[in-house]
């Protein structure tokens, strides 16, 4: 599992915030306070992005297998963080 | 190199093997995995059989739905033709849409995996090869029935999005709504089995040695493909069971006139719609992944790259649903939400086309009729998916949306990203599984005519959209400027279907189904495994695999293989059997025995089927005893499976020692358990949005619910009946009858929670008939008494082996398998009396 | 009154309204649009210029294109940059579209019907001022904010050229802004597919300037009451269990009102000229031209009687 | 030939302009007049009533189809078929027929005679 975790992390939190942001808009609506809410939310899971980025390109790669999967998540999280941003700029501009 | 098992990698190095091996191990082989004869040709279970079947019927699905899309094209040709009038066009153009994405689409990917996959992972076969032969028949019957309804005019008419109120009892009094909804039950049936035996398969019967990173990509998108599935089936499972309910016995989740909402249907619709989407794309993409390579003859550049866009796309394709819905009124910061990722959905597209590129561009390709459609698919694809960066814009969605932009779009996303990849992928594999390859010089008219006819009808669609012209018209006005353009249409459609007749030609002319032996082998010079050469057991021994395309890196492999020199060159408990691997490096674990023929899934679809149809035709009686027989059939094919061998460890070569029967976290059967539990859960998960989407936007017709003290003996009995599960896990060690007797207590408690759940909920004085709320939170119940009464029949089935002796000790699957399902049930009836009383208390 | 042949006058194909905007709702959308499909042809054409050099291309090309590096160029890095400036002009796009609270427009509810529209022009209270069905009037240079709502299944209101979409759903009410900057004969259809005639199921928006806008405002007036045989046979002949002719006793609801359905430009919600052949034709026997629509063919009336009460329902102006 | 018809027709047309003077003059029954008033017969929607060759919508059923009607000898069964008459009739039919049920269309003259023009070249397939 925490193979996964590790190889999926960007996206896994992409998906949470994602949820998270339209659970907001679906059951608490757009005002102020969830604007708010969303852009803290989405600063926190950018800084959780490359807290992980930055932990995962320091772990000791086994081997290529290991090295691999490293990569990877790196790059995962890349997309995830990008992806993330999008998804929070609808609480500043629409 | 580190481990993941325990096995130590070194003991790879034995392989190759040096001794000769006896010709008889290859008999006996032949002779256990033998070819059926006659009526076995029903009863036949293995991959290369119910693959074919499958492949052949989505395709023969594929043709009908064109022949609806010829007639369609005929209709509206010019303006106001009257070829078919306007009830049978709406009839049409619902079964086109219908037919084709999940009678074809899915079908036809998923086939493709069975058919490929073991031979590509070099397993003997699927994992669970009787629960593909019941999804194959389920799918087959039931579709057939479902497409059949056309004929006597009795096929649905509301469009394949079902939308209500349109489909409600009010607005469709007649059965052919009915229909939908039950062709769609078999597909979801089916999908679902396929998709647990895909996720087994790929992450647990891979050749020793294929870690993920050397998987075939192909592997990977099925992987991925079936993890969506286990996520977005269940909605659309519970859409379609609710609109059910709802006509037959008026219980109003989608009324608005009495606390229900329309839009609760087109959120589940879609949610499980969008990504269907990607779920037809993702195969197609692995498909043209392993294509490329070949075509260009050199390895996959940006493997890892496309893995990831794969994963991603898993992924951000469920934060998109909603663009089906901009037009809705959403509010502009959730349309927002929706735009945005669909935004970035189109980020990993666009990383695969571009490694599809650098391939291209690193190789040297080779224009055969693979390599045609590869590259004509690329640039089909990329058309659709600009146009789909387009329609995610919220303001150019409001104007295309619902008009023949998006009939554009979709077709060329559709076509582009899954049928020109699997024409490709017709090219590409017949060989491997027919005595001659296709016409390559007939392919290249085949592409020829359908690139050119895909071109030619659906180019123009777009500029009729932005002319006004809606989707889903029988016809349209003159005057407009239409007819031009849907003229042309027209034409296209035919060449389009043109291409495809010559396709047919070629098959009937060329292809001769030889499964295993005599097949005309690796004519594109490809490199993964499933070239290697096979027979009805797939390959005569289990390779070690060090590399992305074995075959390329290894010349002399294929000769070894087949000399048996690598794992199981025989069987080694004298039945069908293949290697369970690990997960992550795919390191052996253990042996398990597969089941082989068995008419019992035949049977079982059968009456399925019937018990479908016969809800449909309100055939009552009937249907009870249909889906009594459905069910008897499950628990005997399912009865001569768990049984342990007489061998207890077996060596698979090289004197690598592994049991032949595992228990627990690590088995085959607890994998596929819990991938049901993950689709139970989100069926689940699903109810109880629904329930809190009525809340927030019918809050007028809410009550309060009971209150919170109420549900403390019903969480008491659920924790009661879960310890009482997981307990009687353990008491086997004490005797095969203690854990029958803790599961069947086990259930009465779930049963006795549920009532007390229920009877406060009525003397509240809910019903379910009367609101939104009351359909909710009653359908929660319904659910929950599946699961309980499906955990009774499971208790049941572990009485009845006990008392024959089938549960053997210390462990034993079947009683592991009951005890996760009793405790997942026990949960579900915790969360759910919870989240009832929590919503709008 | 030529505007009245609108279904064979506007015979033009180019420019496609959704490219013809008629006013401030849609004319950023068509910008928008524009920029989206030449975009889109640029980038289709790097796609095939990238496909063709590696096809096709010099070593040295081939070579710039055949690594990762590439991939994330191309694939990740230049549509980032490009969709991140587009997210934000669609974001910022939508938010100026949609209705904003206290806007100082016309109001006006329309309720889709299987498989026609109901038109309730209401007051600056939102009180009903008037009824029509059909056919919306409204004046140049005013935003008009439309409450769309639907009374049996969903359907979908567009007029491509004032504005995009929005659908009309049982239980809500959508909002929807409109403008016209010219005087003119605007046609829309129902873009939900809503089983039947789905198909014919059209709306006319007429705009006037300021001052014939008030004209045809103050010509709304209830039917005089001098129906003479026409209204006679309407009313006994069962029409008036479904239709409304204000100031006489005809009220039925179920379907369109008629008080002036001799002014409107079409009949059968958008799909037919209003003049009498069409009006006789369409009482005789609607079924023959909207397959499934819920007014039943009248075999029953002689020729002077269909005659009659075409006139009659022709004077309803 | 064409040529030759078009005298025909104009000879007719005086001659008959002579019987009725208050009918809209006949000009010539040229392809142009027929398109022009096969385009005009869908304007006006005579297919809400008439069920019209060459167009499938709509297709009414409460006047006669117009399939063949230049090869009919009456107009409505009590007028003679010319082409004046003709035009007289699709602009006001209860004028010359009474008991009809087409009630009468406004159009221009120029609509009428091209419609006549258009109903007398319709034959029989």
């Amino acid at each position: 599992m925490r193979a996964w975790a590790i190889m999926l992390s960007g996206l896994l939190i992409w998906a949470a915030h994602f949820f998270i942001l339209y659970g907001i808009g679906e059951f608490i609506g757009d005002g102020f306070a969830s604007r708010l809410a969303i852009a803290a939310l989405t600063g926190v899971c950018l800084a959780i992005c490359a807290l992980l980025a930055a932990a995962v390109m320091r772990m000791p790669p086994r081997d290529f297998f290991g090295k691999w999967r490293m990569q990877l998540a790196f790059a995962g999280l890349g997309i995830g963080a990008l992806a993330i941003l999008w998804q929070g700029l609808p609480a500043l501009l629409a | 190199m580190s481990s993941e098992t325990g096995f130590d990698p070194a003991l790879y190095a034995r392989f190759p093997t040096r001794a000769p091996r006896p010709d008889e191990e290859k008999e006996e082989l032949a002779h256990i995995w033998c070819a059926p004869k006659g009526w076995d040709y029903l009863t036949a279970v293995n991959n290369s059989y119910i693959g074919l079947y499958y492949l052949g019927t989505a395709f023969l699905f594929f043709l009908l739905a064109g022949i609806l899309a010829l007639l369609m094209r005929v209709q509206l040709a010019a303006p106001l033709m009257e070829v078919l009038p306007q009830a049978v066009y709406n009839q049409v153009f619902t079964m086109h849409g219908t037919v084709m994405m999940f009678l074809f689409a899915v079908p036809a990917v998923e086939a493709a995996g069975v058919l490929l996959l073991p031979q590509m992972l070099a397993a003997r076969d699927l994992p669970f090869p009787r629960l593909s032969a019941y999804a194959f028949w389920a799918y087959a019957v039931g579709g057939l029935c479902f497409f059949a309804s056309i004929f006597v005019g009795l096929a649905p008419d509301g469009g394949w999005f079902m939308y209500p109120p349109l489909t409600s009892k009010a607005y469709s009094p007649g059965i052919n709504t009915d229909f939908w909804l039950l062709g769609i039950g078999f597909i979801e049936i089916s999908a679902i089995a396929g998709a647990i035996e895909i996720i087994v398969g790929v992450l647990r019967t891979r050749a020793p040695g294929m870690s993920l990173d050397r998987m075939p990509i192909f592997a990977w998108a099925m992987l991925v493909f079936a993890a969506m599935i286990v996520i977005a089936f269940p909605s659309v499972i519970l859409a379609t069971l609710l609109l059910e309910i709802e006509r037959a016995f008026g219980w109003p989740f989608f009324d608005a006139g009495r606390g229900g909402d329309p839009l609760l249907w087109q959120h589940l619709f879609w949610f499980f719609g969008h990504p269907e989407v990607y779920i037809i794309f993702l195969p197609a993409a692995g498909m043209v992944s392993m294509i490329v390579a070949t075509v260009a003859r050199t390895e996959l550049v940006g493997y890892r790259l496309i893995v990831l866009a794969l994963l991603a796309t898993g992924f951000i394709s469920f934060g998109v649903w909603a663009h089906h819905m901009f037009a809705t009124g959403l509010p502009p910061m959730t349309t927002g939400f929706f735009s945005a990722a669909s935004m970035a959905v189109s980020i990993p597209a666009g990383i695969q086309v571009f490694a599809w590129i650098a391939t291209l561009a690193v190789g040297k390709p080779r224009y055969s009729a693979p390599g045609l459609f590869v590259i004509g698919s690329i640039l089909i694809f990329v058309t659709g998916g600009l146009t789909g960066v387009m329609v995610a814009m919220v303001p150019f969605d409001w104007q295309a949306h619902d008009s023949y932009f998006i009939v554009a779009h979709l077709h060329y996303v559709l076509i582009g990203g899954m049928v020109f990849p699997l024409f490709a992928a017709f090219y590409y594999w017949i060989p491997s599984i027919s005595r001659r390859p296709l016409s390559d010089r007939l392919g290249r008219w085949v592409f020829g005519l359908m690139f050119a006819g895909m071109n030619i009808a659906f180019l123009p669609m777009h500029l009729s959209g932005l002319q006004g012209m809606p989707r889903r018209v029988s016809t349209y006005l003159p005057g407009q400027g239409l007819a031009l353009p849907n003229l042309v249409s027209t034409v296209g459609a035919f060449l389009l279907a043109a291409g495809v007749l010559l396709f047919l030609v070629d098959l009937v002319r060329n292809f001769r189904f030889a499964p295993g032996g005599g097949t005309a082998g690796n004519v594109h010079d490809a490199g993964t495994l499933e070239w290697l050469p096979t027979e009805l057991y797939s390959v005569r021994s289990i390779p070690v695999v060090a590399s992305r395309e074995p075959l390329w890196d290894d010349p002399a492999l294929a000769a070894r293989v087949e000399a048996g020199r690598y794992f199981l060159p025989r069987s080694a408990t004298g039945l069908r059997e293949t290697i369970v691997t690990s997960p992550l490096r795919a390191e052996p674990q253990y042996l398990q025995i597969l089941p082989g023929p068995s008419p019992w899934p035949i049977a079982a679809a059968i009456f399925t089927a019937g018990f479908f149809l016969a809800l449909t035709v309100q055939a009552y009686g009937f249907g009870l005893a249909s889906g009594l027989f459905a069910v008897i059939a499950v628990l005997r094919w399912l009865w001569e499976s768990d049984r342990r061998v007489a061998a207890e460890r077996v060596d698979i070569g090289a004197g690598i020692e592994v049991p032949t029967y595992v228990t627990g976290s690590a088995s085959h059967g607890w994998w596929a358990m819990v991938i049901l539990l993950i689709v139970m859960g989100m069926i689940f998960v699903m109810g109880l949005f629904s329930l809190a989407f009525l809340w927030s936007n019918q809050p007028s017709y809410w009550a309060p619910p009971p209150a919170f003290r109420g549900a403390v003996p019903i969480l008491l009995l659920d924790l009661a009946a879960a310890a009482l599960a997981i307990g009687g896990r353990r008491l086997l060690l004490r005797g095969a009858a203690w854990p029958v007797v803790a599961f069947v207590l086990s259930t009465a408690a779930l049963g006795g929670a549920l009532w007390l759940d229920r009877g406060q909920w009525a003397a509240a004085g809910f019903a379910a008939e009367a609101s939104g709320q009351g359909a909710a939170v009653f359908a929660l119940l319904a659910l929950q008494g599946a699961a309980v009464a499906t955990g009774a029949l499971m208790a049941g089935y572990c009485a009845a082996r006990a008392l024959r002796g089938l549960v053997t000790r210390p462990a034993n699957t079947s009683i592991d398998l009951t005890m996760l399902f009793l405790a997942y049930a026990a949960i579900q009836g915790l969360v759910g009396a919870l989240f009832t009383r929590a919503v709008g208390a | 009154m030529s505007n009245r042949f609108l279904l064979a006058s506007t015979s033009a194909g180019w420019p496609p309204p959704v490219l013809d905007p008629g006013g401030p709702y849609a004319e950023p959308v068509t910008l928008l649009a524009w920029a989206l499909l030449i975009g889109g042809a640029v980038v289709l054409a790097i796609v095939v210029a990238a496909l063709g050099t590696a096809l096709f291309g010099s070593k040295r090309l081939k070579a710039k294109l055949g690594g990762e590096r590439a991939i994330w160029l191309g694939g990740f890095l230049f549509p980032a940059v490009v969709l991140t400036g587009l997210l934000i002009w669609g974001l910022s796009l939508t938010s100026s579209l949609s209705p904003q609270p206290g806007t100082d427009a016309m109001r006006v509810r329309i309720i889709g019907e299987m498989w026609w529209w109901r038109v309730h022009y209401l007051d600056a209270r939102g009180q009903e001022a008037l009824r029509d069905a059909n056919e919306l009037h409204i004046p140049v240079g005013r935003p008009v904010l439309l409450e769309l709502e639907s009374a049996d299944v969903i359907h979908s209101f567009w007029i491509p050229r004032l504005a995009g979409k929005m659908d009309m759903i049982p239980g809500r009410t959508n909002k929807l802004l409109i403008e016209a900057d010219r005087p003119g004969v605007y046609k829309g259809q129902c873009a939900e597919y809503c089983g039947g005639p789905h198909a014919l199921m059209g709306f006319v928006v007429v705009a006037h300037s300021a001052k014939d806008f008030e004209r045809w405002r103050a010509a709304r007036r209830p039917a005089d009451g001098g129906g003479g045989p026409g209204l006679d046979l309407f009313l006994a002949s069962g029409c008036a269990a479904c239709h409304t002719i204000r100031g006489t006793a005809a009220n039925g609801l179920a379907g369109p009102d008629l008080t002036h359905v001799g002014s409107r430009q079409t009949l059968g919600a958008g799909i037919l000229p209003n003049n009498p052949g069409t009006m006789a034709g369409w009482i005789a026997d609607s079924q023959a031209i909207k397959p499934g629509n819920r007014m039943p063919a009248y075999h029953q009336f002689s020729g002077r009687e269909l005659r009659a009460l075409a006139a009659y329902l022709r004077g309803l102006e | 030939m064409a040529r030759e018809e078009v005298m025909i027709a104009a000879v007719g047309t005086l001659l008959l302009g002579a019987c009725h003077p208050a009918e809209i003059a006949p000009h010539d029954a040229g392809a142009a007049a027929i398109a022009r008033g096969r385009d005009a017969a869908r304007r006006l929607g005579c297919g809400a009533c008439h069920a019209m060759p060459d167009s499938a919508w709509p297709k009414g059923r409460v006047g006669p189809a117009l399939d063949g009607f230049g090869d009919r000898a009456m107009i409505a069964g009590q007028l003679p078929n010319d082409p004046v008459r003709l035009a007289a009739f699709v602009r006001d039919a209860p004028a010359l027929v009474p008991g009809t049920a087409m009630p009468a269309i406004p159009m221009r003259d120029e609509d009428a005679r091209d419609i006549a023009a258009w109903l007398q070249s319709l034959h029989e397939q």
